[in-house]
């Protein structure tokens, strides 16, 4: 077997976006690449993506949560979820994303301030977020109370596949749903045949 | 809207099938909004009113608190009704007097914000379900944090960290850890301050996440105290159900607008 | 964007080698993609590690553990190495290092007494210092609320180059540990032997 020529920082791209479980930052990649400047980065990135965009249906390139992550193409879904029987997720409950929604566009938000908006308590509902590491507690508000400030983590970016907060609609005055440029652009996800409840990968690692 | 008839009663029966669907009194009245192509901008104090008791009769609750949050909504809407004045004839809208069209507009703006959140929790929804198709690596294949070494340690930082906290003892009393638990009047100012934000709050609010009874102590003085001023207003619809504090609505002039969130 | 054609077969192998974390064995391949037989897994398997071979200097297709898997080629290893390094903070931050001092030269000694010393909660560094195995727990003390005691550990040496903790450097002057409410006993608290405490990996929680 003849060895193999030294790995391009294509190559070496590939490998880190493949070891990593969290996005991989484009000032990451330059670090450990040693390169000039963070441009350098995103052109190998562009690279590799494009040479999976023409050689491979399975897997994908994406720009998620601030960083770039190696993810399945959703064309495979059906047939990884024959796969993972077991590694199914559960998603998330009404009131669950009702109260996200508002974290993810008033933060950093306080309990009181999300029970007001939703007319309900939503104690629950948080707990079940920051166990899923959807939201983090971000500090204290500086009034009567000191009440947990929380605001969205970057879990939450990944899990709905966001580049970062940004990404979401606009909410002044009515909401402005943008045409979901960012999900056009990671691989149109018709949610055809729904395959149960597929499990986006969000764990943690560790 | 306005040349609806205001008598949709039977209508708004044949809505209770999704009895128990609601994620709260917002929840509800939005849909009766949608339901009734009502402009979130000019609620009709009389039809809402009706229909939202309609259905809140129709209702199952689960727990006390959910049934409370619907409550506090219909003495809310109760409330306004009594402000309207002069029965209006069929062919005028209907018009509040000051207090209640303050009432009003602060319920409006609120359950336009309420549209809001619920429209971009469906988004989200979609959202997710989008993202399910998709799969990432299973785990790490780093080496894990534990097998990096740390670079720079040396005993001589351990020996001036202990240096330092010493060095500080001598200078001061010892420190505070636990805060005293507030006082009333911190508390007093605390549930009035929220009550600027949002018109009724749930008495476990106060003191939940922090269940030690001098909490408790602390902020039931507190409500009792408000009371006896004639600030605020608390039901509890049964024995030991949820304590609703509500604030009195003599709002000193015009003054509508939620504090602002910073 | 246009839309991909219909993934295939050898597609749908890399997906689910790429988001298996066991070795996948090739009759799971035939089940999953209901082929008529192994030899035909075994085929597209084949099919996709040349593919690999050619393009791809960064990852491969190894068999191994009675299945196939995706890993990283060897001669990405060093990059890798260095993207762990990058990522994890390589240096403690002082409310770090300060608790870790109390605990070096206090040990054992417990959160709430930490706490005490700092003026500050320490939930959060200790959480660090117990993932970095610096410190353990090492029992409970008999106080109100039996917190955990902690102690430094044998990793603890190694990084500062001790042989034992009696090689701490001295420093004039001592360090007074705040009486807690109601603590039992004076000076050394006595170190339960209690077993749900044994292991440096109990993590505090919170």
């Amino acid at each position: 077997m003849g060895r193999l020529p030294v790995p391009t920082p294509t190559d070496v791209v590939e490998a880190l976006l493949f070891a990593s479980d969290v996005p991989l930052e484009a000032e990451r990649i330059r670090e450990v690449l040693d390169l000039g400047d963070v441009g350098e980065a995103r052109a190998l990135v562009d690279e590799l993506r494009a040479r999976y965009d023409a050689s491979s249906q399975g897997l994908q390139i994406v720009e998620v949560g601030g960083g770039y992550r190696m993810v399945t193409r959703p064309d495979v879904a059906p047939w990884l979820v024959r796969l993972a029987r077991a590694r199914t997720r559960a998603r998330l409950s009404r009131p669950a994303l009702e109260a996200l929604a508002i974290v993810a566009y008033k933060q950093p938000v306080s309990r009181p301030e999300i029970d007001a908006v939703r007319g309900v308590n939503s104690d629950a509902v948080i707990e079940n977020l920051l166990e899923r590491r959807l939201v983090r507690i971000t500090g204290r508000k500086e009034a009567p109370g000191r009440p947990y400030l929380f605001e969205t983590t970057r879990e939450f970016l990944v899990a709905f596949g966001l580049r970062d907060v940004a990404d979401l609609p606009k909410v002044e005055g009515e909401l402005i749903v943008p045409e979901l440029a960012a999900v056009a652009e990671h691989g149109q996800a018709e949610t055809q045949q729904d395959p149960g409840a597929g499990g986006a990968d969000v764990t943690t690692g560790g | 809207m306005s040349d609806e008839s205001p008598n949709t009663l039977d209508t708004s029966r044949d809505l209770t099938l999704r009895v128990g669907g609601f994620e709260g009194p917002f929840d509800l009245l939005l849909h009766l909004c949608r339901t009734n192509e009502i402009d979130l901008t000019r609620l009709p104090v009389r039809t809402i009113t009706d229909q939202y008791l309609a259905h809140l009769e129709a209702m199952e609750f689960r727990d006390l608190e959910a049934a409370g949050a619907y409550l506090v909504m219909a003495a809310t809407l109760i409330y306004l009704k009594s402000k309207l004045l002069v029965p209006p004839d069929e062919t005028q809208e209907e018009e509040l007097e000051e207090d209640g069209l303050t009432l009003r507009l602060e319920l409006e703006a609120r359950l336009r914000e309420y549209a809001r959140v619920k429209a971009l929790g469906e988004w989200l929804t979609q959202r997710e379900a989008e993202q399910s198709l998709v799969w990432g690596r299973p785990g790490s294949t780093l080496p894990p944090p534990e097998e990096v070494p740390l670079e720079d340690l040396s005993v001589h930082l351990l020996e001036r960290m202990l240096k330092r906290l010493i060095e500080e003892q001598t200078r001061q009393r010892p420190r505070e850890v636990e805060p005293n638990p507030p006082s009333v009047v911190e508390r007093m100012t605390m549930i009035l301050s929220v009550l600027r934000d949002t018109w009724s709050l749930l008495f476990s609010s106060l003191t939940s996440g922090d269940r030690r009874r001098s909490e408790i102590v602390v902020s039931l003085l507190a409500v009792l105290e408000l009371v006896r001023l004639g600030r605020i207003k608390t039901q509890q619809t049964e024995l030991f159900g949820e304590i609703v504090i509500e604030r009195q609505t003599t709002i000193p002039n015009g003054e509508t607008a939620r504090a602002d969130a910073n």
